[in-house]
Order: structure tokens, then C-alpha cells, then sequence
């Protein structure tokens, strides 16, 4: 298992530096939200899911896409705005999607994935398929009475939704503390009589946790929903490539701690060192590639404008 | 010959029909499984499909909303209902930011095959906040489409239509349309492609009337008459995709363009059709033109002012004869008793 | 105290018989939301709350704008689509207001009075007022995101809003149980991190507690904000003025205990039969005489129709 | 003679005359005490008026827009802002049903003065959800008054008109905008009442821009004189309430109006600004239309393609060049480098 998460949290790690490391020469013409610092979230519930199980994102959704099994040339090229990007140019940094995958889209607009997500788990739940939804969102998402309306539908309907409160202590510049009169999140998931576990950054405490529950799930359609209120940090600016503690609103001395006990080096660490150069070759190869792929792809024709409003067997 | 049926049993048994032959189909909302059954547009479903397919819901527009999105990328095609549209504000970021956009801002990935029915209230006092038209509000955004049938055969059409639709369509309903009676539609695996009509046809002036604001016109081209104007009507019936081509040859035969929403005429569906129409016809036939629709303010419960509010049968009528003959007249028809109106006091 | 009551709660329960009396008559023009059964809310609450106090409300309006002193007249008129109506024959049933008496109007969408009382009482808050808003709800409005929005902000700002959930068990025919996986109002405000008691029906009990959080607030703006969930029943169909058990939602036997509890009667039996003649025999001259100027008062006229868009000092 | 300021100090200079003026003022939204203070329209105004005046807030759009009612409604002249009018959606209900017709409602007892400023995006790949203009949806509400200020002096004028109003009003700002520099207002206290201005006056066409498209049309007339043609270039500042006599009078004049919205032209400001110029010319001189705006489809990110989404100066010049012509005269002008359209990349 560790080499799994390993191969999952270094690439993604790589991956979004290397996003980083190319933003200023301006190839990524969008606004990028890193997970930089966050990855054990994505690695720990996506590894504990199974393959027909789907996802819904916020536009923070590198993470949880790669995690997945999105489509990493796919996601390079959409952020380069090419043709044979994800979402063939048209969405974007905060539009990923892979539907072979289970990622079903994300979307810029906050707390707007969740009530998707129970849709698709009743949906799922109606059509007797064994399929659990996870669905990521922050904590600036539990601001939002959709949340709240969200939770309450999914417990009682009892949609097998996981819920991942990706709890970064941020929503953009703006404490958790400003905005909750009472920063326990997960509070509010038991007030709805949602199952609750309060997780820290650590992926395998993530896995177990979240494996418990899928296979729960599996026993019973009706165990769900299931909630983790996960404490994590986001090490980059809100949006862009940069770190931004001389903005003031956070320091470096509270980012520390979660740099002390960064998952990419902890788990790397419990690795053999041929075991972890050998997944960190091929990891890079494959970053290589997919950034070559995505500069040499097309951008979309002119054409391509007019697509996809309806679909063509729509009646427009 | 089909039989004639009510507006409220074209709806009912459109889906009824639908959900018997796609197992995709469910249908949910506040109170569709309550004893009142949205005025009877969803009785008996709930018995014959049970309550996975048909189901109440909590008081939450937006997570509702959302849900029906996330249920129909899931492979349903739901059918979201509410008792009336002014509700449907709470539920704008989901169909707007999420439901409009998905299929495009995926590049084609993901579409959602989801039906929002939604009511507008009229009669008895409803006032401000149960009384709004707002489907100008939709027909602004590209990814959605929009219906308001004003007869039980194209409630039934666009209704399965819309819930055939790959993409989410909102069908624009009328309480006071559903004492409306009429044929259904005979063939209901070939409806016709989404299309306006053409309801009376005439030479003087073209009338598109809107959602209950249809029955209006044809009572007005009713009292035209008495001043021998011929008034051709036309009920667009789409509003997405909307049907200009035939509002178009209207005009061009007729040179003077009323159309009459079932909601403030700024930014409104009037003003599209005007708009869209002058576009084309860039001056070759001189056209007179005008809007007619709720007076601009917030819609008052007393009667008498409830009565201003709305344009009706013999108000459309005095517009139009002003609007033929370019000046004002001084012409309103008296009140003929086949042509009054239909009120109503509950159940709302 | 009790005669205080009395009067009140008599009154009220008065005045709707008498709308539902002569509703069908019809010479009220509008849909109306009776509180027939659920009085002692309003009074229990307005007569514990000062009178500088506001009051924010739904549609079922009705009990709270009598109980906080509104004018009966101007109800009745308003009723009847008067001119002389407390909103000039624009509101109806369900949007009563009386500025000078602190009923700050009333909603007919669901939830939505919820933030304009928190904002209400925060703008009071914030030009140093000793001013608490009463908020009234229905057990409905607290499925709404909106909720839960209203109340994370009362807190956090700790606004002087009194949360009055009048929890009849029903949202028009679906009981709260089809509706709330958890049916625990409370416990989300508790959630919230707010004061918050569940009490009953008894008009004194509501008093006692609504009084005590109102004399909190006079020594400590900063003591709120403070949530009551009143059990009730509403003995009307949701909207009319007849009874519903025939439409087999619920029950007459489920009703049988309210009835044999009604609070216009227990506290009416307290009084000495002379006092509480003299209550009936002054507000049955009092409803006759708001009946008779309603029916005898003018209908706006036709250029009304365009006044109170904007106002005169606006710029359009 | 005022000096020069940003776009960016107009607004902020205009919050920060008012607050001091009227203690009644307060400012309040998701970010405006942030280290980025809303891209510095909102700077310095915590230090100098204390967070009981300037606040952020939870993420929660719909109860803070209900919030602001009720601060209104408490004797305050809240001002709210959005980093974008895209997230108003989620209060739609708030504006719409409540701020929007509590005065009416309750006949007159009652006023909400409100102010919503918020933001629309453009550039940079901000995609289908942050790019959306909105704005028709508020003009087509009755009891909601919206402006679109395309300069430092209008910004201010707009902003310090609004929070003096009684009633609510929308700011439709807009984020390439806050790049403008030029004067603001001198006598800060007798504004001008709301009316549009002509801001380049010709003959041949009257071109009329909204929002940031204002300045593509003034880029458009550049153009357009390569090929003789002299466009009046309006600006109605104000669309909600909409000065269309400063409007018909152009059209008068030159028998052509081109209206350019910062949205989708569906039931938009154009629609709705041609039909109320034809209502009122109704054939008495001949024009011709054509409205312009966002393709209709959702804002794709890619460049190539958010390129075309967009009318910019020398797509107008020839569409009008057409217009003019009455048919398709092929002529697109070649970019000049001083009528380069300004983009960013950040902060968003
Ligand atoms: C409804 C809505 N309101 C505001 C914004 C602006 N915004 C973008 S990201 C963000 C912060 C969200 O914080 P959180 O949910 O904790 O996610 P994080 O960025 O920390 O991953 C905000 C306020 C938005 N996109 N959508
Ligand atoms: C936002 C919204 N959704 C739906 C409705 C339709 N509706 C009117 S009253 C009502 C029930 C509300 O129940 P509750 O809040 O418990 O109040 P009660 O009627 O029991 O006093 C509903 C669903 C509405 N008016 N507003
Ligand atoms: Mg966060
Ligand atoms: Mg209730």
C-alpha cells in the first residue's frame, strides 16, 4: 500500500510543481488553485475507494483527479488550453473531467459540487448500482447553506456519499474563525446524523478511515453517508504558483508543523530508496511526456466555439 | 379523434407515459407526493412507480436543483417540479452555474438530461412573490432551454420532449392555464421538432402571446374583429430554441409586431422577439412594433390593481388597435362574457 | 401576566375565526395562513420582548403582528384590499406591517426572513440600540440552507436575534420526519453554537424563557443570539379556513391533545370569569369594529398601482 | 481640474467620502478585509472606519444579501460586495423576491437602501463561471435599479448615487475596467441625476456600449473612420433607470444603432434598447439594428476561443461597417497598437 500512496503523492506533488515551475512563461493561460501540501486528502480516499466509484471536485481538483487515475496528459494539455486537453480546451484548470475515470467534472463556483455529488449517489442507489460517490470540498464550503441542505438530503435518503471536508483553515485569505462561530465542521455533519470521523493529514489514518467506509457501503447501500473532516494545510498562494506568507493574513511559523510532516517525504521515507527512485523515474518520465504532449497539441479550431451548448441529439 | 383533456391530465399523463417507458425517469419535488399532487399533474404516479422514482423532498431549491443535476450525470433523467417559479431564484446557481455549463465547460463529457417544471401563479391576492413570469430570465443563458405551453396538447409535446432532451429544459407552466382543455397529441413517439404556431391566422398585425397571455391574445383577436382588424396570432411555445421564422413571415406579411409577455416586458421575451425580428427584416417592410406584458411594478393582491397589473383580452385588444392605426384611438372593447377571463380562489 | 394573555391569545384566536368566518364569503381576496392553534408563540414571545423590540415573520403572520400590537383595523383592511390596509391594499394576508408597532413586514418565500432579522438586529447592534429582533419560522424554513446560513452569522457576529421555530410538524402536508434526517431543530442551533431551548406549547413556559434571554440581552448586547423551538400544532388546513384531516396527512386523533391543551382555554380558565368576560366582551367590540371599517373602506385607486416602486427621494 | 485616478480609487475614494459623511454606511462581503481588499477598492477603509463598519463575511450569498435587507431595513445603507456577479446567483431569491419588492409589498412602509457591487471577470482563462455579465436579469425586476459605470468619474458618481438612494441598486463593475484612469467627479454633492452620455458623438450610427464593451466601441469608432463612417458612441451608464431619449434622439439622426452588451445578447440590454428606440421611432425614420455581445455559448477558457467569444473594436467596426452597408462589405480592420485591448493574468 505505502508504495501505492507513494507513487500517487510524489506524482501529484511533481506534477503541480512542475505546473508551478512553467506558470510564469505563461503556456498555462488560466488560474491554477495548487494542492500543494494537500495531497494526502486526494491519495488517501481515492486509494481507498474502488475504480467504479466517481468523484465530484472544487476547482482545487488536480489533486483528487490525478488521485483518481485522471488522465495526467489530458490535464496538461486542458491547462494549456489545447484541443486534446481534458475538457478539450473548454474548461480548463477548474474544469477537469475523466468520465472513464469517475471524475465527474468540478466546478469554480463553491459548495456547487455537493448537492452533485448526492445526486449521483441517490442516482446510483436507484439504479442498484455499487457505486460511492466522494465528493471534496473545503472548509469555505461549509459556510454555504447548500452544505447543510446537501447533508440532510444524503442522510435522508441515505446516498452513499462520502463527504471530504478538506479543512485548510482557509478560504482564500479569510480564517475559519472569521467565518464559523463554531470551527468544528464535522459538529454539523453529526447534527445531521451523518457518521463522522475527524482525520489529520496523515493518508493511511485517511485510508483506513475512508476504507472502513467503503466497505461498509459495499455490505450496505444504506450504511452511508459518511462524513471526514480532514486538517490539512495549503502550502501556495490561494490561486497561482507563489507562496504568499508576506501577505500577512498566515505565517510561516503556522505552516511548520504541516512542512515538519509532509506525507510526500514521511511516506517516501518508509520506502526502500531503490523502490522509491524507481517510482520517482517513472513518475518523472511520465510528467516529461504529458508537458511535451501538451505543448505540441493543437488549440482548439474556431469552430469548436459553437460545441457543446446542446448536445446533438438535443432539440435546438 | 383524441379526447379532450385538461392541461393538468396532459401533464400527468406525459409523465406518466414516459416514466412507463424509460426506468430513467423520476420525478421529485416539494409536495408531487402529497394529497394535493401539484394540482393533480402528479396523482397517482407515486402508486404506480413508487416512492424511489416519486418522491417529496426538504424545503432547499438549490440542493434540490443540484441534486437533479448530479442525478442525471448518474444516468437518470429526472423531472424537478415546483408549485411556482418565483421558488426557482433560489435554485439560479445551479441551473445557471452548474446545470447551463456542465456539458460545455466538460468539453462534451458530461450532459444533464434534467426537466425543472415550474409554475407561475396568478388570481386571488398571490401578490408579489407568487406571481412572477421570470423565463426571460433563462432564455438569457445559452445551455438551457426554455417552454411555456399554453394548451394540453403541447404541455404534453414539450413535456416529453424536454424529458427526452439530452440537456436540462425548463417548462414554464401557468395555474391558470390548467383549466385549459383540448386534444392530445396522437403520435406521442414523433412530436414535431420545437416550433412556434400559428393559432388564428390574420393580416393586420402579428400577436405573440406567451404562456396564459396566449389565451388573452385570442380573446383579443376575438374583439379586434369588431373594429375589423385581423390580427394573426402566434404562440411561440419554445422559447429556447425560438422559433423566429415564423414570427418573421408574420410580420413581413402583416408590418405591425405585439408581443405580450406573462411577465415585465424589460429585458423580456418581447423584447427578444422584437429585437430578433428587426435584425432580420432591417427595413425592408416598415414595421410597427409593440410590447405589452405585467405593468412595471411589483404585482398587487387587490383586485383592482391585480386587474391593471395584467394585460388581458380587452387591454391587448386597445393596444393593438392604437398600435395599427399609429395613434391612439380611444377604442376598448366592452367586456363580451364568452371572452372573460377564468379566476380561480385556491387551491393554489 | 395571565390576563395579559389572555387578552391577547382571545384575540387572536378571534380575529381568525372571524377571517375564517367570513372568508367564504369572499370578501377576502387573498390566500390566508391561519395560526388558529398556534397562538401562544406569538404571545408568549411578544409579550416578553419590549416594545422597542421588531418582529420579522412568514406568511403566517397573522398572531405575531396582533401579539406585538399591530394594528387590527389596518389588518383587516389590508384583508379586504384596502387602501386604509396596513399595506395599503399591496401586501395582503401575507405581508403585514406595522413599522411604528416593530412588525418589520413578512415573507412569502420560505426561509427569507431569516437573514433580514440577523441583519436587522446586527444594524441595531452596530448604532448601539438595545434592540432584539424576534424571528418567527415554521419548522419548514429550517430545511432551507439559508438557516443555517442565518444562524452561523447571528452567532458569529452574536446578533441580538431571538429564534422563534414554531415547529408544527408540517411543511403544508409533508410531516418533518420526510423532510429532516435528524428532526432535532435544536440540536443544528446548538450546532451553531447557540443558546437554545426546546420548549412546549405553554404560553407562560415560552414567556419564562423568551424573557429571560431578552433580559440577557439588556444587561449584555452581546449575550445572543438565543433559539426556541416550539412544539405546536396547527389545527386549519395549511392554507384556508377549513380543517384538512380529510386529506389523511394526519390526524384528528393525532390533533386530540393539542385540542385538549388549547392555551386560549387553559389560560381563559385561570382568570375569574368576570375578568375574562370583560377581555371577550371588549375584543369582540374591538374585531366588530376592525371588520366593519375593512368592509366599509375604500379599494386603493387605479394610480397606486404605480406608486411605492421606488421612492420619491430615489433617483429614477 | 481633478487629477487623474484609477478606476480602481474611484470606488474606493467614493466608499471612503460617503462612510465618512454618513455614519449610516457600511461595508461589508466575502474578502473586503483581506489582505488583497478586493483588488484595492476596498483599501484602507478597515483601518479608518473599524470592523464594525467594514467586515468580511462567511461564504453564505444569499443570507448575507438577506442581511443587508435587514440592515437596511435597521437604518443602515449597507454596501455589499462580489469579487463576481457570477456568485450572485446564489441570491437571486434575496434580491429578487425580498430587497426588490419590500417597499411595494408593503405598501410603501417599508425601503431597502442597498447597494451590490460586483465584479464581472474576463481574461486569463477565467472560464464559464467567472466571466458571466447578469445584468439583464436585474434589469428585467421591477424595484432594482442597476448601473455600469465604464470610467473613474462614473464609477464614483454611480457609487456615491447609489448609496444614496433609497432603494437597492445593482454596480455591475468590471475587472478590465479598474485599469481605466481619468477624473472623477468635482462636486461630489450634486451629482447629476442617472442619464447616459454621449461620449463620442457622430452621425452615421449610433453605437452603444455596455460595461467594458463601452470602451471596445469607442475602439470600434477609431476603426471606423478608416472607412468614413462616423459612429456616436453612447453609454447609458445607468440601465436601470435607462435614459433611451439620449438614444432615440441619436438614432434619429443617424437611422442605425448597434447596441453592444457585456453578456449574451438574449433578452439583454440590447434586445432591450432596440425595442424600446423602435416602440417610440415606430417607422417615422427607417433604421436599422444589430446587437452584439457574447457568443451564445459558455465563456471557453482556451485563448483562440475566448478571443471570439468576445466583440472587441475591430469585430464591431465590422459588424457596423455592415450594418451601415446593409450587407456584408468583408471588411475587418487590421489592429492598431494603440487600440490593443488591455489583458491581465492576475491577481483575479
Ligand atoms: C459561491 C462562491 N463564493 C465565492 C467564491 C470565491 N472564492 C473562490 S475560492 C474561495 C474560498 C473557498 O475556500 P474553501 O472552500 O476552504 O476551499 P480552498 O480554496 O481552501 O480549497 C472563494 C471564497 C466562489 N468561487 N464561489
Ligand atoms: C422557498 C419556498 N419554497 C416553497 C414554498 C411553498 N411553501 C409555502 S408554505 C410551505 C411550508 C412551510 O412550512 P413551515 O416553514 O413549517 O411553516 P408553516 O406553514 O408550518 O407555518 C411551503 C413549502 C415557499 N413559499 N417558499
Ligand atoms: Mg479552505
Ligand atoms: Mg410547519
Amino acid at each position: 500500500m505505502l508504495e501505492r500512496f507513494y507513487r500517487s503523492l510524489y506524482r501529484i506533488r511533481r506534477v503541480e510543481e512542475e505546473v508551478a515551475r512553467v506558470y510564469p512563461s505563461d503556456v498555462i493561460k488560466s488560474p491554477v488553485h495548487l494542492s500543494i501540501g494537500q495531497e494526502s486528502t486526494a491519495v488517501g480516499v481515492c486509494e481507498a475507494i474502488c475504480e467504479q466509484d466517481v468523484l465530484f471536485t472544487s476547482y482545487r481538483c488536480h489533486a483528487p483527479y490525478l488521485a483518481k487515475g485522471g488522465d495526467l496528459p489530458g490535464m496538461i494539455a486542458e491547462l494549456y488550453g489545447k484541443a486534446a486537453g481534458a475538457a478539450g480546451g473548454k474548461g480548463g484548470s477548474m474544469h477537469l473531467v475523466d468520465v472513464a475515470k469517475g471524475v465527474m467534472g468540478a466546478s469554480a463556483v463553491v459548495g456547487t459540487p455537493l448537492p452533485n455529488a448526492v445526486g449521483y449517489a441517490l442516482g446510483a442507489k436507484i439504479q442498484k448500482k455499487d457505486v460511492a460517490v466522494a465528493c471534496f470540498f473545503g472548509d469555505g464550503a461549509t459556510d454555504e447553506g447548500v452544505f447543510h441542505e446537501s447533508l440532510n438530503f444524503a442522510a435522508l435518503k441515505r446516498a452513499p456519499v462520502l463527504f471530504i471536508c478538506e479543512n485548510n483553515g482557509f478560504a482564500i485569505h479569510t480564517h475559519q474563525k472569521f467565518r464559523q462561530a463554531v470551527p468544528d465542521i464535522a459538529g454539523h455533519a453529526e447534527a445531521h446524523g451523518i457518521t463522522t470521523r475527524r482525520l489529520s493529514d496523515n493518508v493511511t489514518e485517511i485510508y483506513d478511515a475512508v476504507r472502513e467506509a467503503r466497505e461498509a457501503l459495499e455490505k450496505n447501500p444504506d450504511a452511508g453517508p459518511f462524513f471526514f473532516e480532514c486538517s490539512i494545510y495549503r502550502w501556495k498562494e490561494h490561486v497561482g504558483p507563489s507562496e504568499d506568507y508576506q501577505l500577512g493574513y498566515r505565517h510561516l511559523e503556522d505552516a511548520q508543523p504541516w512542512l515538519d510532516n509532509d506525507q510526500v517525504r514521511v511516506v517516501g521515507e518508509k520506502l526502500a530508496v531503490a523502490t522509491r527512485e524507481a517510482i520517482e523515474q517513472e513518475v518523472e518520465a511520465e510528467i516529461q511526456a504529458a508537458f511535451a504532449f501538451a505543448a505540441s497539441a493543437e488549440f482548439p479550431a474556431p469552430a469548436e466555439l459553437y460545441t457543446h451548448v446542446f448536445g446533438e441529439q438535443s432539440h435546438a | 379523434m383524441p379526447e379532450e383533456a385538461t392541461y393538468v391530465e396532459a401533464i400527468r399523463s406525459a409523465t406518466e407515459l414516459e416514466m412507463a417507458q424509460d426506468p430513467r425517469v423520476v420525478l421529485f419535488g416539494l409536495d408531487v407526493d402529497d394529497p394535493k399532487c401539484i394540482q393533480g399533474t402528479t396523482a397517482g404516479l407515486l402508486d404506480r412507480f413508487g416512492s424511489e422514482r416519486v418522491f417529496g423532498t426538504p424545503l432547499a431549491e438549490e440542493a434540490m436543483t443540484g441534486a437533479a443535476v448530479g442525478m442525471a450525470l448518474s444516468g437518470l433523467r429526472p423531472i424537478h417540479v415546483h408549485i411556482r417559479i418565483d421558488f426557482v431564484l433560489l435554485a439560479m446557481n445551479q441551473l445557471i452555474n452548474v446545470a447551463a455549463k456542465t456539458r460545455y465547460m466538460h468539453g462534451g463529457k458530461l450532459h444533464v438530461p434534467m426537466v425543472v417544471r415550474a409554475m407561475i401563479g396568478k388570481s386571488w391576492g398571490q401578490g408579489a412573490q407568487h406571481s412572477q413570469g421570470l423565463y426571460p430570465l433563462f432564455m438569457h443563458i445559452p445551455g438551457l432551454k426554455v417552454c411555456a405551453p399554453s394548451t394540453p396538447y403541447d404541455a404534453m409535446a414539450c413535456l416529453l420532449t424536454a424529458i427526452r432532451d439530452d440537456d436540462p429544459v425548463i417548462i414554464v407552466e401557468h395555474r391558470l392555464l390548467y383549466y385549459q382543455t383540448g386534444p392530445l397529441p396522437e403520435d406521442t413517439d414523433n412530436l414535431p421538432a420545437p416550433s412556434a404556431r400559428v393559432t388564428r391566422p390574420g393580416n393586420d398585425v402579428t400577436l405573440v402571446g406567451i404562456s396564459h397571455q396566449q389565451e388573452e391574445c385570442l380573446r383579443a383577436a376575438a374583439y379586434l374583429e369588431e373594429k375589423g382588424i385581423s390580427a394573426e396570432v402566434i404562440d411561440p411555445i419554445w422559447l429556447t430554441p425560438l422559433d423566429l421564422d415564423t414570427i418573421e413571415t408574420s410580420v413581413r406579411k402583416t408590418g405591425a409586431l405585439c408581443v405580450v409577455d406573462n411577465t415585465w416586458t424589460t429585458c423580456g421575451a418581447g423584447s427578444e422577439i422584437i429585437a430578433g425580428v428587426l435584425e432580420r427584416i432591417q427595413g425592408d417592410v416598415p414595421v410597427r412594433v409593440k410590447r405589452l406584458g405585467y405593468a412595471p411594478v411589483t404585482c398587487p393582491p387587490t383586485p383592482g390593481l391585480e386587474e391593471l397589473f395584467y394585460p388581458n383580452g380587452r387591454t391587448i385588444a386597445r393596444d393593438v388597435c392604437d398600435l395599427v392605426h399609429g395613434g391612439n384611438v380611444g377604442w376598448t372593447p366592452e367586456e363580451r362574457a364568452n371572452l372573460r377571463e377564468i379566476t380561480f380562489k385556491g387551491p393554489f
